[in-house]
């Protein structure tokens, strides 16, 4: 499974945000995604997980199972913010996703009570999602990567909000998922301590194209 | 599919109570109209299934800004429009579950609320069973206007301000279906099927333009 | 002067069904905390006031 | 922040939740074969007088409605009581008093509201008219209705005390309305015929059942706002040890 970038370029609003970003991942690969605030990061990572459109370029996957019909599908997008409802609890929530994602073809996921265990919190599913502290509830958003399989995982800032010691479990998490022959693309301040990764520095610009109200 | 469901079921009941305030807020609109029209028995009687049905279009109406916003807010939208089911499925099992919650308590208070309206048994069944049929076509309708509003801070009576004139026509079917159900000698299947009619139709075009709207509004 | 029976034994039946409803509400609920706080104490969580802590400030 | 967690200690320090839930526990088995033997008592007279010249036997509805009614009305001055002491004396048993009484208070306005138009039907021909009475005591069912959503809609208890106990004290204007509507406005409601100041006016055989029930609705309502509050003691310990176990949770790891 390779995935493939051409060319990625986007828009939000008037702004052009990027501009020709090219890349290449094979099986058992993370690409970390770099740069200052507002270079672009997350609207790359938003590309990526066919939430956004691409002004030009293209997003293929390579050897993918045929019936697919974007990336997007065979993803796990994990954002600034968790998609758990605070209402509901720990397990419930997990439980859905579970459900509602399935997993993709080639894989299976892993257990609730497994999944919570992999992310250090063994007994607290039954609690209410809102009762947790933010770490916390990242770290369970982190489970959520777990309980469908996805090969490939999209993650932004994925350890904003978390301390030390989680920061290390969590790119352990990543590493057996590319172990497992899975593709990590991640954007993140911190130094993930990954092995197999890539980088792409994202400097972001200022206009080099004006938009479609001004004169180029 | 199921999942997603018993979700927005559990999450109705839970704390926040959305499916509650529906039926309390269609009570409290029902319960004003006599102050503002009079005591007047035969005359309440006579617009009560109006009176029920405009109850009943503002209460399910109520909730319906909260039905992508909520998941927009705590980011389950976007995993959502990633998944390989068809948005428009997802849209249609969160509306039927918004309907279960909120449309269908309305149904099983309108009986009550008929008795406060004096209204005779043959009345009261008429407006059950058309808002039986009506009121999904509400929801349907409303989830058009929550997916175009989705990204706006106050969205709510935007929402409203959007649907009201598109379930005018549910309106309208509705209440001459329950008056001709109690005149004699006007025909109570015809309006009746144009209801059903109308709910089928939103029921496939409100899942598609919603879904459009929301793939659109993901920014 | 029968004729009004139907409505006596409706309004008794429903007084009895509201009444025992609520009664069995109050129950279960009764039941269903005792078992969540059975439950709690069993994982190991303890009351604030049974809990000889040293480290609480608060 | 300081003052939340002053209110939690309180809440512990004081240790009345405990001593509350010691007593209830003691009590609650007397007061429950109490009131059942009441109610055999009052169910048995209530079958066996003599039906009214005029109204028949519909009279015996009145067993139960005009319990039931009294009870809401003594329901939501219970709540009231809770809510100055939530305010006034922040006693924290006050707000778990007003809230375990709402629910309580919603079913027997329900049941007045009820077995009321299956009195008034076959009386005055008519399920339900807009009459002073009627009218203040569907608000009053509304109001009961509208407080469970708010105790609902906020999980957090120390802040949602203080706000319905506001709204129940506004809410308490609705009850001299409904005690003195018949009065008032010249309405269908028949004027109060027990509680007044120049005695009874009703025959001894229609009171003595009508007293009877009325004690047992009233043990009735003690017995499961007894319970209620022992529910809802236990329901925020569990609450606050489900924090607790989360807060320690990280702290482990």
């Amino acid at each position: 499974m390779r995935l493939l970038a051409e060319g990625l370029s986007a828009r939000r609003g008037e702004d052009l945000i990027f501009n020709d970003i090219s890349f290449a991942l094979g099986a058992g690969e993370a690409l970390v995604v770099t740069g200052p605030n507002g270079s672009g990061k997350s609207t790359l990572l938003r590309v990526l997980a066919g939430l956004l459109m691409a002004e030009k370029g293209s997003l293929k996957l390579e050897n993918g199972p045929p019936e697919m019909r974007h990336p997007s599908e065979l993803s796990h997008y994990l954002g600034h913010r968790n998609a758990m409802k605070r209402e509901l609890t720990v397990a419930e929530n997990l439980s859905f996703w579970k459900n509602f994602m399935g997993d993709s073809p080639g894989g299976s996921g892993r257990d609730l009570v497994e999944a919570v265990e992999a992310v250090g919190l063994p007994g607290i599913a039954h609690l209410p999602f809102g009762y947790l502290s933010a770490g916390q509830q990242r770290r369970m958003a982190m489970a959520k990567l777990l309980v469908a399989y996805r090969p490939i995982w999209i993650l932004d800032e994925p350890t904003a909000a978390l301390d030390a010691g989680a920061d290390k479990l969590f790119a352990g998490l990543v590493n057996a998922h590319l172990d497992q022959g899975g593709i990590v693309v991640a954007a993140t301040h911190q130094p993930l301590g990954l092995d197999r990764i890539q980088e792409l520095r994202m400097t972001g610009f200022a206009g080099v194209d004006g938009g479609l109200w001004h004169d180029a | 599919m199921i999942a997603l469901f018993l979700r927005d079921l559990k999450l109705s009941i839970r704390a926040g109570g959305g499916a509650m305030i529906g039926v309390l807020f269609f009570m409290t609109v029902v319960a004003v109209i006599p102050f503002g029209v009079g005591p007047d028995l035969n005359l309440l009687a006579r617009i009560g299934p109006a009176i029920l049905w405009i109850g009943a279009l503002l209460a399910s109406l109520l909730g319906l800004d909260r039905l992508f916003q909520a998941e927009r807010e705590d980011g389950s939208l976007d995993l959502m429009l990633m998944q390989e089911t068809p948005l428009l499925v997802t849209v249609f099992v969160k509306c039927a579950a918004h309907w279960a919650a909120t449309g269908l308590p309305l149904v099983i208070a309108a009986p009550l609320l008929g008795l406060f309206m004096n209204m005779d048994e043959l009345a009261i069944g008429a407006t059950m069973l058309t808002l039986l049929v009506g009121t999904p076509a509400i929801t349907f309708i409303g989830a058009v206007g929550a997916a175009v509003a989705v990204s706006l801070p106050r969205g709510g009576l935007l929402v409203s301000i959007l649907v009201l004139p598109l379930a005018i026509p549910v309106l309208i079917f509705g209440v001459s279906a329950v008056y001709a159900a109690i005149e004699d000698p006007a025909p109570f299947l015809p309006p009746l099927m144009i209801l059903m009619a109308i709910t089928l139709f939103f029921a496939v075009i409100g899942p598609v333009a919603a879904a459009a709207a929301l793939r659109h509004a993901s920014d | 002067m029968m004729s009004h029976a139907a409505y006596v034994f409706a309004s008794y039946g429903i007084a009895i069904l509201t009444v025992v409803s609520l009664c069995l509400w109050v129950i279960a609920d009764g039941r269903a905390r005792q078992r969540e706080l059975r439950e709690l104490e069993a994982s190991g969580v303890r009351r604030r006031s049974a809990e000889v802590s040293s480290g609480e400030t608060r | 922040m300081s003052e939340n967690s002053l209110a939690i200690r309180k809440f512990s320090d004081l240790a009345n939740p405990t001593r509350f839930l010691a007593l209830a526990d003691r009590m609650l088995p007397w007061l429950a074969a109490l009131t059942a033997l009441f109610f055999v008592v009052g169910l048995w007279l209530s079958f066996t007088t003599e039906g009214d010249y005029q109204q028949g036997e519909t009279v015996r509805i009145m067993y139960v409605h005009v319990p039931a009614a009294w009870l809401s009305m003594m329901c939501y001055s219970v709540m009231a009581l809770a809510a100055l002491g939530t305010l006034v004396w922040r006693h924290p048993l006050a707000d778990v008093s007003s809230r375990a009484a709402a629910p309580i208070g919603a079913c027997f306005t329900f049941l007045a509201l009820v077995t009321g138009s299956l009195w008034g039907k076959p009386m005055w021909g008519a399920w339900w008219v807009w009459d002073a009475r009627l009218t203040s005591v569907f608000v009053l069912f509304l109001m009961y209705l509208g407080l469970m959503a708010l105790n609902r809609a906020m999980d957090d208890p120390a802040r949602s005390s203080r706000v319905s106990a506001v709204l129940v004290l506004v809410g308490f204007v609705n009850i001299p309305i409904i005690k003195f509507s018949v009065e008032w406005w010249n309405t269908l409601h028949q004027p109060a015929s027990v509680l007044r100041l120049d005695g009874p006016t009703i025959d001894p055989e229609f009171l003595r059942p009508l007293v009877v029930m009325a004690i047992a609705f009233t043990l009735l309502f003690f017995t499961l706002h007894i319970a209620a509050m022992r529910n809802e003691i236990w329901r925020r310990r569990v609450t606050s040890l489900r924090r607790q176990a989360a807060r320690s949770a990280g702290r482990e790891a």
